[in-house]
Formats: C-alpha cells, structure tokens, sequence
C-alpha cells in the first residue's frame, strides 16, 4: 500500500520489453536494421504515451524520472525565458524535484513565490492569480499531491496562465495513469510523467513540450529526440512505458473505481475503528487521489508505526523526520500547518491495482493492536491511566 | 536498516511502561522532533534495581530506549552514569549513521532519572 | 559489428534483472521490506561498479546514461568552481554530449580550449600543458574515442592534471568493459560509464565522483544517491549494470584478446581485398580500442555501403552527414584533417564479444563486390574507364 | 527510414552508368557534402531517348537519381524541365524530412543536362 512511492511493473508490461534487451538491441539512432526496428518500436510507445495525456507524439521527450523532467521544464523555462522575466509563481507542497530546483534558481537570481496551502492541503486561486506579474515567465503547479493525494484545479490555474500568457508547467508524475490527464484540456505548455508511478518500470519517463514551447535543453549531447534531450534512448524502458499508458488509458475508470472503494473502505475502517486519527488532506475523497489515504495517528511516531506494519507485511510510508533522512518533518504537513507532533504520526497509505478487499480487511484488522501498543508505549498519551 | 538486535528490541521491548514512585524520572527530546524518551528508575542502596520506558519515536529511539533499561537494571548508579548512547547503539550492532544523533539519546534520559533521582534524596 | 552504437544485454544480466521488475519492485530510498531487498541489490551492484573501475562504492553515483554523466560532471565542476576560474580544457575529438556541454558553457562566460589531434587522432601532451592556465579549473579527455577507436593516455594527463592541480574528469564511456579502467592509477577525480556500451541494457550509468571533489548538483529534487542525484532510482539497471561489470572484470582480458584477433583479421582482410582504402585512427592497433576498425572507402559515400551492408544484415556506422542527421561529416574526422570527401566515405566496425570468425569472414567476403558495384556507380571514380 | 520504393531504386538503380557522346551531362553537389549527381541525357528531336546517371552519395541521392532518368526517358524536353525534386520524391513514396535538401537534387541534375544540351546545339 505504498503506491505513490512505486509499484510494480503491470501485467503485460515486461513481456513487451523482454525482446528489446536481447534480439532487438539496436540503437534507435542507427540507420542499419538493428535500429530501425527498436525505433519503430520507440515511436509506437510515443503515440501510446500521447494517446493517455492527449498531445501529439511529437510533443512528447521521453526522460529518466520524473525528477529529470521536472529540471528540465523549470530549468529550460528559466533559461529560454530569462530575458523576459525572472519570477516563477509555484506552491508550497510541490514535490522536492520542484521545489529544489527552484531553490536552486532562487541562487541563480531568480525569483519564485511558494503559494501556500489551507489546512486542507488547498490552494487559493485568488492568491495565485496575484502573485501574477510582469516578470512572472513560469507557474508550475503539481497535478496531484504525492503525500496527501490532493488534486489541484488544473484546468482552472491553466485558464489563468492563458489569460495573462504565461508558461504554465504541471509536474503530473502523480495524476498520469490515475486519473484523467488532458493536457489540451489544461491549457498545459509543459507536463512530466513518471513511469514507475503507474506500472511502467522505474527510470524511464517523459516531458510534455507543447509545439511552439520555448524551452532550453537540459541535457546536452547527441542529436537524440530530436535535438531536445542527448542520450541514448532507454528502449526497454520506453517501451514498458508505452505499453503502461496503453493499460492505464484503457482501464482507467474501472481501476479509479475498484481503488477508491477500496480506499474508502479503508478510511471508514480506520476512523471507525481508532480514536484520535487525523486525516490529512482534502476530506472531500473526491478531490484525491482515488488509491490515496493519509492520516496521523495521535502519540504514536510514524517509522515506528510503518516498521510494526512491515513486520506484518503491509507497506506504507511515514511523513515523519525519521523516515525521509530529513530532520525535519514532510514540507507538506508545514505548509498545511498540521501540528508538528502529529505531523510526525502520518501515514500515507497509497493503494495499487493489485490490492484487494482483503488487503484492506487485513490491514484493519492489524492496525488497532498496533496503534493500541504504541500508545501505550508512548509519553504523549495518558488515556491509559486510571 | 536496522540490525537484527534493533528489531528484537523494537519488536519485543523490554520493561515498556511507567513506575509508580519511581526514584527518579528522566525525559529527552521533543515530540514535534520525533522523539520523546521518558526513564522511570527505582533506586536501591545506589543499585539500579528496576528500570522502565515510555517512548514516542521510531525504531532507534525505542530500541535504544529498551535497550538501556535492560544494561541499566542491576547497576550502581555510577556504573548507569558511565553508560553512553553510543554504548547502547553498540550492544544493540550499531545503528544507521543518520539515527545516532536524535534518537539515540536513551542514555541521557537514564542520566536525567538518576540526576533527579540524586536531587530528591539530598 | 556497430557495438560502440549499442550492444544487447550479456548473457546472465537479463535473468539477473528480472526479479525487480516484479516481485522485488519497491523503491530503494523505502525503508519497509519492499524497499529493503532492493536496497542492498542497489548497493551490491555499486560494489560491482566500483570493483570494475578500481573505487570505493560510496564514490559512485547512478545516473541514466553516459551523456548525463557528462552534462553533470562538466557543469558541476563548473558551477562549483566558477570562483576560482572559468576556464576548461578538452578536446576536439570528444562526444557530443562533452562538446555540446562546453560550448553551452561558453555561452554562460566559460571559456574552452579544444585541443587538436594530429591525423592520426593523437593528443600534443605538450600542447595540453600549455593551454592549462590560472583560470583552468578542468581538464576533460575522454578515455578512447568512439568512431575512431584511438585510447588516450589518461595515466599521463592525470599526472599533469595533478600537478597544475586542476579537477581531471574522463569520458570513459567506450572505455570501460573494454580495456582496463583503473581511475586511481590515473588520477581522475571524474569518470563516466554507460552500461549499454558493455552488456547492460540502455538508460543506466554511473559517474565516479572521488572522494572530496567540489562538484554541484546536476539534478535537483530527491535526497537519493546521498544527495548528489535526485530521482528515483533505475533498480532493474542498475542491477544489470552490476552484472556487466562484474562479467567485464572476470573476462576482459581474454575477451579483448578475442575481439582483437578478429578486428586485426578484418583489417588485414580488407586491406589486402580492397585498394585505395584508408585507416581512420591510430595506425598501431594496441593504441586503439581491441574491437574498433574505421576505414574510408575512397569514392562511396558512407550512408550507401552502411545501406548495403544492412541488406546483407551487417551493422556499421558511418561517419558521413547523412548518417549522423547533422550536414556535417563527423568532427571527428575534420579534427584530424582527414579530407572531406574521405571522410564522408568512412565506415566504423566495432566488434562485440558476439561476433565470431564466421562474422568477419562474411563481412570479407561481402564487402569487395558491394565496394566494386557503389564505386562503379561513382562519378568520383574514373579507373573503371578503359 | 526510407520507404520501400527507395529501398528498390537503392538497391536495384535503374540506369547506372554514363552515356557516351551525350546530347547534355549535368552534375549538381559537392562531395565533401556528401553528394555528387552527375545525369547524361540522349536526346534526339526535342525527345529524351536514354537518360543514365553515376551518383556518389546516400540512399536517398542513389534511388532519386535512378528514379528521375525512368521519369525522363521518353518525355520531351520541356516536359522533362517540369519535373520537380519534389515530384521525384513524391514518385519515390517521400523521403525522409532531413534528406529533402541535399541528396533530393536529382530533378536539378537532369535540368543541368538539359540546360547543357540547349546551349550545345544554339
Ligand atoms: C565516448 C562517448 N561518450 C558518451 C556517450 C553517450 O552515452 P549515452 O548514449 O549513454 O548517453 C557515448 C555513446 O554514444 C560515447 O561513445
Ligand atoms: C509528485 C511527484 N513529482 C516528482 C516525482 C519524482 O519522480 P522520480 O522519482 O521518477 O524522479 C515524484 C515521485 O517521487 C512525485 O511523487
């Protein structure tokens, strides 16, 4: 149940890519019969990747990770774009591919303004249509958030950015294979997609570059994608990728609808069955992802509740200090103000394709023992005492 | 990540909870941190004769916590002073590099409750 | 016979990735059980790299290919150290993505030195000495030339990096799994290595970081790779990419032997079968790669024999325009003044633990009458008239 | 990459060699760019009777040049000079984009040899 940091590679998936690693070895850029083939194939997966988001092949620049495509859109904007301005209008609770990058330009002379959120995860249009200027040459807004699953109003922020005729980039590694991405629809220029987020294998993904799209590159090299992105393409993973968006095009409603019964089941069972559980994010589940579900659960800090559901086999993750390396808690716990304890006692969990009923039942029938024990471990909760 | 030691500790933590009119209580950390340790001691003649934890932080923290109770109990408290985290990160195999500053702390919490514990009986 | 393009994948690196593609997919930077195992399958393969390249694991950071390898040591080094110095020696005979790279630094006030190669393709070690200035902050050479083959002698640029003290960074892409690599003995405080150039599959690499050099960050976002790479680790990749080195450390010599047998065989076979063919590259086959051959055939345009070979199922590369979708013939060839209708007229084998007597013996025998039929076709070539 | 009809005139060209005594020769290219098109035309009243070509250069250089002496032979001169590179891609199914320029240069050839057979008989 730990979806949103990865899964597997979906059925059908790694078949694809099998004959690409040994039979089919070419290099898409060689002229002779050991490329050309591996290029065709190349392409097929472009016209697969454009068919889910909505954009032409061509559009498309497939990339490493969502990482990489995030450097690239936000780096190639404030490179291509400097001349005209030097503001970059972002939020608080982007993904750190996001937000460091512009820290980073931050260091270059570069200015960016993190909106922030409401305590739902929630941001104010208002606000950001004023954070609006002259020099503004990007607004980069995530489609969904990967901790607490909030899904942003696109298309709305896309209609701002047309209105004052600015760049306006999605990191939509999160939304892409979930829920329906139209980036036409979005008023998108630029859009990233990651493909171990939604059954692809890790290390491959792609950037959307609406034609026309002043961008610079990010990796200079060979004349690959068409002189937009140098490096030998990752066939396999290309093609894996391909295929993931063929299946999530074709199953995504039913799959949206098996996930969110079952996350909704879940969430009802845990605040049935626990006191002082906190949910974070959106309450309304319609503005979530449908597979994601976070909460805290009061007095007990998140690693040690995520390792005692190791220990019984469920993966999830914690927004506590202690699991991300950091010292300091989830960014985006802070910028919803949860309290910083309770922040410490979140978990995410994000459910897949592969979960079941029983997976949910299982889970709520571990949890309240668990979180019974740590409770009573814990210095913060007194309830026990008579 | 954690060694096997860790795990046992964690898993099956050894003297959790609190001890009424304990001799002496000892407290480390800051829950909005991620770590909160608290050491419940009994004192006997200078000997450590009953120890106990309640902690509010990950895998290290409560390890440690479990771990220092169980190398504390049957100790002098001169003996208990000397005992260092780093002491208690090592009879437990080492703990990864990021977990030894702030959740290794149970010692401290150990040497709080002997400090008060001293502060009471003068 | 166009290995330095690409190769497929070596026997046993395939088997050895298939587990995470399915059963152990979780992310590595997780800390519960799906995560776990392919942890230490990452940190194994790291050891496998290092071993290969003769440092210690902790000095490697994964990357997605060889051009990003580049683009971040060349960069890094150079945002790192733009206060002590803007400028950068390299050659006219490196890969795009260290030439690209470069010449964009040029653009941001760096300046760069392109040193020459003799016709032969070699380096002036006296001339390299020379353009190292007070404002020199990095020497880039790669290790062994990709169309040419020619190995440059890294030990000997490292000793002199090391006494001007200036940051020593190798392209050692076409190099490793190929000829011994041994970054200590040579000094380099930066190496680069792409994994399908050696037997793992495409979109992996690894960049040599020695301990305690300045270098920033490339791609921002992540706390993976210990800070120094964000994204979310290529799992499946990077497990290859440990077994491909681990392969080429156990067979290196016998298979460099091998593979030089038979490129010395079809050298010599082309040259006694067909006139008026010349050698691109260093004459003495020990200062070039064991497996790489590049000849022009006077009169034929490259594109049309690589066309033909492809029709009789042999792949080559070809250093003509057409090929590399630029209008230019190769840099490679200008820069060592081989003529520009010759180069043009160039052809690269590059051989492959695959390739067997049989495939050069085929290659003889093919090669006369299709070099017979396009020079007939030339109106470059006037022998033919009685 | 190229289309089957490429793929035809590539590697069965139609027409390959020079014509001797030619009414006109024409020759367009440079060969350190890659690509040399030489086309020989016989004409007999206003009627191109044999057109033949020698080529140095790519795929698409080769099949274009052969393509364009099968369209020529039997047309008359001025229909002859009709004919666009662009129609002798179109004959050959298209070329690739980035071979549109420099190696789609047949049709300018063949004008050559025309332009040099006027002149030649004024
Ligand atoms: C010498 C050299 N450097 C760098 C590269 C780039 O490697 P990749 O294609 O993996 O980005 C190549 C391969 O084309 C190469 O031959
Ligand atoms: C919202 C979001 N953006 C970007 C990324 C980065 O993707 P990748 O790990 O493929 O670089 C992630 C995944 O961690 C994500 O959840």
């Amino acid at each position: 149940m730990d979806n949103n940091a990865t899964m597997s590679v979906r059925p059908g998936v790694l078949e694809a890519m099998l004959p690409f690693f040994r039979e089919q070895f070419g290099n898409p850029s060689s002229v002779h019969w050991a490329g050309r083939a591996v290029n065709s194939a190349v392409e097929t997966a472009r016209e697969q990747v454009a068919a889910l988001i909505n954009c032409s092949p061509a559009e498309l620049v497939f990339v490493s990770c969502g990482s990489e495509g995030n450097n690239f859109a936000i780096k190639g904007t404030a490179e291509a774009l400097k001349e005209k301005g030097n503001h970059i209008v972002t939020t608080s609770v982007e993904h750190p591919a996001v937000l460091e990058t512009c820290e980073y330009l931050e260091t270059q002379g570069f200015e960016v303004t993190y909106l922030k959120v409401d305590k739902n995860g929630m941001l104010d249009l208002q606000e950001l249509e004023e954070a609006i200027t002259e020099q503004t040459i990007l607004i980069s807004v995530m489609w969904a958030n990967n901790e607490i699953g909030n899904i942003y109003p696109i298309d709305k922020i896309g209609r701002l950015a047309k209105k004052y005729k600015v760049c306006f980039h999605s990191d939509s590694v999160q939304a892409v294979g979930k829920i329906s991405v139209d980036v036409q629809q979005a008023n998108l220029d630029l859009a990233v997609i990651s493909g171990h987020k939604f059954g692809a294998p890790k290390g491959v993904g792609a950037i959307y570059i609406r034609r026309g799209t002043r961008l610079s590159r990010f990796m200079h090299g060979g004349h690959q994608e068409r002189n937009r992105r140098a490096g030998t393409l990752n066939v396999t993973g290309i093609v894996g990728l391909g295929v993931a968006c063929e299946l999530a095009a074709k199953n995504l409603k039913q799959d949206a609808a098996k996930i969110a019964r079952l996350r909704d089941k879940l969430e009802q069972g845990i605040f049935a069955a626990i006191p002082e559980v906190k949910l974070n994010g959106h309450p309304r589940q319609q503005l979530r992802l449908p597979n994601t579900l976070n909460v805290s659960f009061a007095y007990i800090e998140g690693e040690s509740l995520l390792l005692n559901f190791d220990m019984k086999g469920i993966a999830v993750s914690s927004g506590s200090a202690c699991t991300s390396g950091s010292l300091e808690p989830s960014h985006v716990m802070r910028a919803m103000c949860v309290d910083a304890v309770l922040a410490q006692s979140s978990i995410r969990f994000s459910l897949g394709t592969d979960n079941t009923e029983e997976d949910v039942d299982y889970v709520l029938q571990e949890l309240p023992p668990i979180v019974q024990r740590l409770r009573k471990m814990s210095p913060l909760y007194n309830r026990d005492k008579l | 990540m954690y060694t096997d030691k860790v795990m046992d500790h964690f898993s099956n933590p050894r003297n959790v909870g609190e001890i009424e009119d304990a001799s002496g209580i000892g407290e480390v950390g800051d829950a909005s941190c991620g770590d909160v340790m608290k050491i419940f001691i009994r004192v006997e003649g200078e000997i450590i004769k009953d120890a106990k934890f309640k902690t509010f932080g990950c895998g290290a923290a409560i390890a440690t916590s479990s771990m220092v109770t169980e190398m504390s109990i049957g100790k002098s408290l001169d003996e208990a002073l000397a005992l260092t985290n780093e002491a208690v990160a090592e009879a437990l195999d080492g703990l990864p590099p990021e977990k030894m500053g702030c959740s290794n702390l149970a010692a401290d919490a150990l040497h709080g409750a002997i400090k008060s514990y001293r502060e009471s009986i003068v």
